[in-house]
C-alpha cells in the first residue's frame, strides 16, 4: 500500500512520525504498549526507591532522593502524555496495570532491603535503563522521542547520585562495604535481565528495529552495560559476583553469565511473591483515592458551571 | 525540669522540628497518592519543607555552640527531646486528613514566616525571606484542594469534614505561647504566636466556610505541649525509629 | 422499705450480695457504670503499653511485657463478666465505650513516649489503681470482690515488674536515667489525679461508701499513695516533681501539690486529642473485628444446626 | 557470597528468627483483635514463639561460639543476616490474614519441631520436645479458627479465601531445600524441609477442603530465599527499626 510505504520511508530517513500523521495500526499498538510499559515502570519503580525516603541517612541523602523519585513520577507523566496522543487515556492504561493487562520492568519486583540498594539502583538499575534509553531518543514517533529526551537527561544525574551513594558506602566501614557488596550481589543479575531475554528468544524485534521503534538489539546493549559497569565495579572495589567474568580481547568486551531466564520469566508472569506487593500499593492508592478524583472532578464542574451561568 | 536552654535554640528548634516531622510525614505519601499530579506535588512540599528543616536546624546548632550540626540535631535526639506541636506528627489518615493537616499549617507557618521577615536576627530574617515565599505556595495548593474535597461529591465533603474534626482541637496547639515564645517575641526575634492568632482564624475559617465546611467546638485539652517537649503523642517515637534507623545501627559513618 | 433495709443490713454485716440477691436499682446502676469503666480501663489500658510491645529492648523484657498487656486484657474478661451478672451484655458496654456514653480512666489519656514510661506506668499507675482496687476486694458486691481478689493478685506482680525497669534505668546510664526521670515528671500528677477529685467535689461517694462500693475517700487513698511512692522515688535517686513535697510531722504523711484539676476534668470530657487515638484505635479494632466475629458465630450455628439434625 | 558458616549455626538461626518475625507480627495485634479472646490467644501465641526464639538464637549463640547472647542476636542484625522465610514477615493484613499465615506456618512447625524430638542433638531434641507441644495446640487454635471463617458467612469466606490466595505461593518457600538442609538432615539434626511436605500439604489441603476454600495455583517464583539470605521482602526492615530501636539508640546498656 502507498501509504505505509510512504510511512516506511520517512522513518527510514529520519522524519519523525507525528500524531496525525498515518501509521500501520501495528505500529501503533505495538507502541502503546511499550510507552505504557514505560510509563507504568516510572510509576511502580517509585515504591521500591520510596521505600528508604522514610529512613535515608541525612537530610541531604533525604532530600536527593525524594526529589529523584519525584522526577519518576514526572517521567510517568511525561509517558502516559506521550502515549495518549497514540488515543490511548491515562485511566485506561492505569485499569490495565492494575488488572495485570500491562506489565511493568520486573526489575521492580526485587526489593531493596538495606540503604546500599538506593545506591545500587541509581547505579545499575538507572545505568541499565539509560543504556536502554539514550537510543531511543532517535525513536521515530515524535512524541516518545521528545519524552525520551527530557528523560535521559535526568536519568543520567540520577545515575550519578546512585554511584555517590555506592562510593560513600565502598570507601565506608566495614559493615558499609559489607552492604555495598551485598546490593550489588543482589542486583547485578535483575539489572541484566532488564534488557529483556536473548535477541534469539525475543519476540517483536525485527519489526520494531524496522519500525525504529526499538534501536538496538538486547544482547548488544547488554554487552555495553557489562563492559562500562565491570571498571566502575573495580573503582569501587566491589566484586562482581559472576565467577565466569572475564575480559575477551578478541570481541573486545567482557564474556559473562547469562541471568536465570527460569526466574526472569516467573517473576515476569507474576509468580514472584514481591509483584504482589507492588500491585497491591498502586491498586490501594487507585482504590483509595477514588473519592479524591471525584471530588475535585465535581468541584471543578461545579465552579465551570457557576462560570457559564455568570457569563 | 529539664535544664534550661537558649530560648533562641529552643524556638529553632520549634521551627526545625515541625518542618521535618511535616516534611517526613509528606514523604510518606511518594508513591501513593490518589493521582500522578498530586504525588509530585506532595513530594514537592516535602522537599520545601525539608529544605526549611536545614536552615533552621544548622543555624539552632550554631546558636547552641555545641559543634552539632541539622543532621546531629535532628537523627541523633529522643522523642522527649523534639519540639514540634503534635499537629504534624499526627498519621497521615486518608488523603483528606493529610491535606487538612497541611492546611491547618500551611496558614500559620506563612503568617509565621512572613513576619519574621523583619526579625531583629538578620539569620532568621534570611531564612524567612526564602521559606514564606515556599509556604505561600504551600498555602495556595492546600487551600484550593481543601475547597475543592469540601464543596466536591458528598463522600468528599463528609471526609475532608472528619479530617478537620479529628484535626482542629490539634491546631489550637499552634497558639500556646509559652516564655520561650514571650522571650523571642519581646527581642523581636520571632512573633509571639498568639499575635497570629487572629489572622489565621480569620483566614482559615473564610476558606472553610467556602469549603463548605462546619467548623467544630473543640480545643487543646492537655496542659503540657509538644513545643516544651512535655507532650507528644504515642506517633513521634514510631517516626523517630525510620528516620534515625541507618544513624542509629551505624553511628559516626559517612553516606 | 422493708427490703431496701434487710439489703443495708447484709452490706453493714459484710454479708455478699449475690446476683439473686435483691438490690435497689441504684446501687446495680452505680455497680455497673463502676465495674464498666472498669472494665474498659482495663482494655483500653492495653493501648499505651502495647506501644512499647514491638519495641522491648530485650526479648525477656518483650515476653514480661506482653504477658502484662495479656493480664489486663484477663482482667477486662473478669471484669465484664462481673458486670454481666447485673444484666447488661459485655457487647452493649463496648458499644457504650464507643460512643462515649461509658468513660475509662482518663489516665491512659497520657501517651507512652519512652521506654522509661513503660517503668513508670507499672511503678505508679499500676501502684496507683493496687491502692484503689485492695479494699475492694471487700466491696459488698459478690461478683465484683470476687473479681477484685483475682485481679489484685496479678497486679501487685505487675506494679514489681514495672518498679524493676526503673530501677535498671535509674542506676543504668546518664541517658537511662534521664530518661527514667522524664517518665516520673510526666506521670507523677497524671498518677495522682487517678484518685479522683478531691472528696469535697467528688458525687455519689457518700452513699458508694454506705453501699461498700467505695471503701475509702479519694484523698486517704492519694495520702497512702503518696506516702509510699515517695521514698520508692528516693530509693531510686529520682527527683518528684513537685517542690512543695514535704514530711509532714504532724500528719505523718507528706504535703503535696494537687494536680491541675482543670486539666483532669478537660481530658476526662475528651478535650485532650490524645483520647481520640485511644478511642480510635477501639473503634477500628471493633469495626474491623465485625466480620470475624459474626463468620465464627454463623460458623457455629451452622455446627450446632447440624448436630441437632444428626441426633 | 557471603562468608560460609557453620550449617547447624544457620539452620538454628532459620528456627529463631522464623519464631522471633511471626512472634513480633502477631504481638503487633495485642489490644487490636476483634474480639477479647482473640486479644489473649494472639498473645498467647506470640509469648510461645518468642520463648521459642530465646531457645533458639541462645543455642545458635553457643554453637557459634564468639560469646553472642540470643538478644546480640535479635537486636544487633541487620535485614541481610536473617534467615526467616518471607511468609513471616508479611504485614498482618486484617485478621483473617493473621490467622491464615499462623495456621499455614504452625502445621509445618508442628511437622518440623515432631520430626526434630529424635534430632541427633539432644539440646535441638530437648527443645522441640517443649515447642513441639506448643505447636500442637497453635495449630488447634488456628486450624479451628480458619474453618469457621471459611465455612462462616459470605463476608468471612471471601476473606479468608482471599488470604489464603495471598499466602499460599509464599508457604510454598517453607519447603526449599538447600546445601544446609542437606547437611543437617544427613547429620540426623533437622529434617530435609522437602520431606515434610507431603504431610503437610495432606494436612493442610484436607482442612482448607473443611473451610470450603479453594487451594490456588501459584508457586514461589524467586530463586533466592530468606532462608539463606538472598531475598527478603521490604517489610522486614521496617519490622527491625521497631524492634531494634532501643538496643540501636542505647548500645550496650542493661533493662
Amino acid at each position: 500500500e502507498p501509504e505505509e510505504r510512504h510511512f516506511q520511508e520517512k522513518v527510514d530517513a529520519d522524519i519523525r512520525i507525528e500524531p496525525r500523521d498515518w501509521m500501520p495500526e501495528g505500529y501503533k499498538k505495538t507502541l502503546i504498549r511499550q510507552i505504557g510499559q514505560h510509563a507504568h515502570s516510572e510509576i511502580v519503580g517509585q515504591l521500591p526507591e520510596g521505600n528508604w525516603i522514610t529512613r535515608a541517612p541525612t537530610l541531604e541523602r533525604k532530600m536527593i532522593l525524594l526529589a529523584k523519585v519525584q522526577d519518576e513520577a514526572g517521567h510517568g507523566l511525561y509517558l502516559y502524555c506521550a502515549a495518549e496522543t497514540l488515543g490511548i487515556s491515562r485511566d485506561e492504561m492505569t485499569e490495565m496495570l492494575l488488572s495485570g493487562k500491562m506489565k511493568y520492568s520486573s526489575i521492580f519486583n526485587y526489593p531493596t532491603l538495606t540503604w546500599a540498594d538506593i545506591g545500587a539502583v541509581g547505579w545499575l538499575v538507572d545505568g541499565a535503563a539509560i543504556m536502554n534509553q539514550v537510543p531511543l531518543q532517535r525513536t521515530s514517533y515524535g512524541p516518545y522521542s521528545r519524552a525520551m529526551i527530557r528523560i535521559c537527561k535526568e536519568e543520567s544525574f540520577h545515575q550519578r547520585q546512585g554511584y555517590d551513594i555506592m562510593m560513600k558506602m565502598a570507601k565506608g566501614s566495614e559493615a558499609q562495604k559489607r552492604m555495598a557488596q551485598d546490593a550489588l550481589n543482589r542486583f547485578w543479575y535483575p539489572s541484566l535481565m532488564m534488557f529483556g531475554p536473548s535477541d534469539a528468544n525475543s519476540v517483536h524485534s525485527e519489526q520494531s528495529m524496522a519500525w525504529k521503534i526499538k534501536i538496538n538489539t538486547n544482547d548488544e546493549l547488554r554487552q555495553k552495560f557489562v563492559d562500562q559497569t565491570v571498571p566502575q565495579a573495580e573503582y569501587l572495589g566491589l566484586t562482581i559476583p559472576d565467577e565466569t567474568l572475564k575480559w575477551n580481547e578478541e570481541k573486545g568486551g567482557y564474556d559473562f553469565a547469562e541471568p536465570d531466564w527460569d526466574e526472569f520469566f516467573d517473576v515476569l508472569k507474576g509468580a514472584g511473591p514481591v509483584n504482589n506487593d507492588r500491585l497491591e500499593a498502586r491498586r490501594k492508592a487507585w482504590d483509595d483515592g477514588a473519592w479524591v478524583r471525584e471530588g475535585l472532578l465535581a468541584h471543578a464542574e461545579k465552579k465551570r458551571a457557576s462560570k457559564v451561568a455568570a457569563e | 525540669m529539664t535544664q534550661k536552654s537558649d530560648p533562641k535554640f529552643e524556638a529553632l528548634l520549634r521551627l526545625g522540628d515541625n518542618a521535618l516531622i511535616l516534611g517526613h510525614r509528606v514523604s510518606e505519601w511518594c508513591g501513593h497518592a490518589p493521582v500522578l499530579e498530586e504525588d509530585i506535588a506532595l513530594a514537592n512540599t516535602a522537599l520545601d519543607l525539608l529544605g526549611q528543616t536545614s536552615l533552621w536546624l544548622e543555624y539552632a546548632g550554631e546558636v547552641e555552640g555545641k559543634g552539632r550540626s541539622a543532621d546531629d540535631i535532628a537523627f541523633l535526639r529522643d522523642a522527649w527531646d523534639f519540639r514540634n506541636v503534635l499537629l504534624v506528627e499526627l498519621p497521615n489518615g486518608d488523603f483528606g486528613q493529610t491535606i487538612m493537616r497541611q492546611y491547618l499549617f500551611d496558614v500559620f507557618n506563612r503568617l509565621n514566616l512572613e513576619a519574621m521577615k523583619t526579625s531583629t536576627d538578620t539569620r532568621i530574617a534570611e531564612i524567612a525571606e526564602k521559606a514564606a515565599k515556599e509556604a505561600a505556595y504551600h498555602v495556595e495548593r492546600s487551600e484550593g484542594t481543601v475547597i475543592g474535597l469540601g464543596d466536591g461529591t458528598e463522600e468528599s465533603h463528609r471526609r475532608i469534614q472528619d479530617a478537620l474534626n479529628i484535626l482542629w482541637p490539634y491546631a489550637q496547639e499552634l497558639f500556646i505561647t509559652d516564655e520561650v515564645d514571650e522571650e523571642m517575641a519581646k527581642a523581636g526575634v520571632i512573633p509571639d504566636p498568639k499575635s497570629l492568632q487572629d489572622a489565621w482564624n480569620a483566614e482559615v475559617r473564610g476558606a472553610l466556610a467556602e469549603a463548605t465546611l462546619e467548623v467544630p467546638e473543640a480545643h487543646f485539652g492537655h496542659r503540657g505541649s509538644g513545643k516544651d517537649g512535655r507532650m507528644h503523642t504515642e506517633h513521634l517515637g514510631h517516626i523517630l525509629t525510620q528516620m534515625q534507623w541507618l544513624q542509629r545501627a551505624y553511628p559516626g559513618q559517612e553516606w
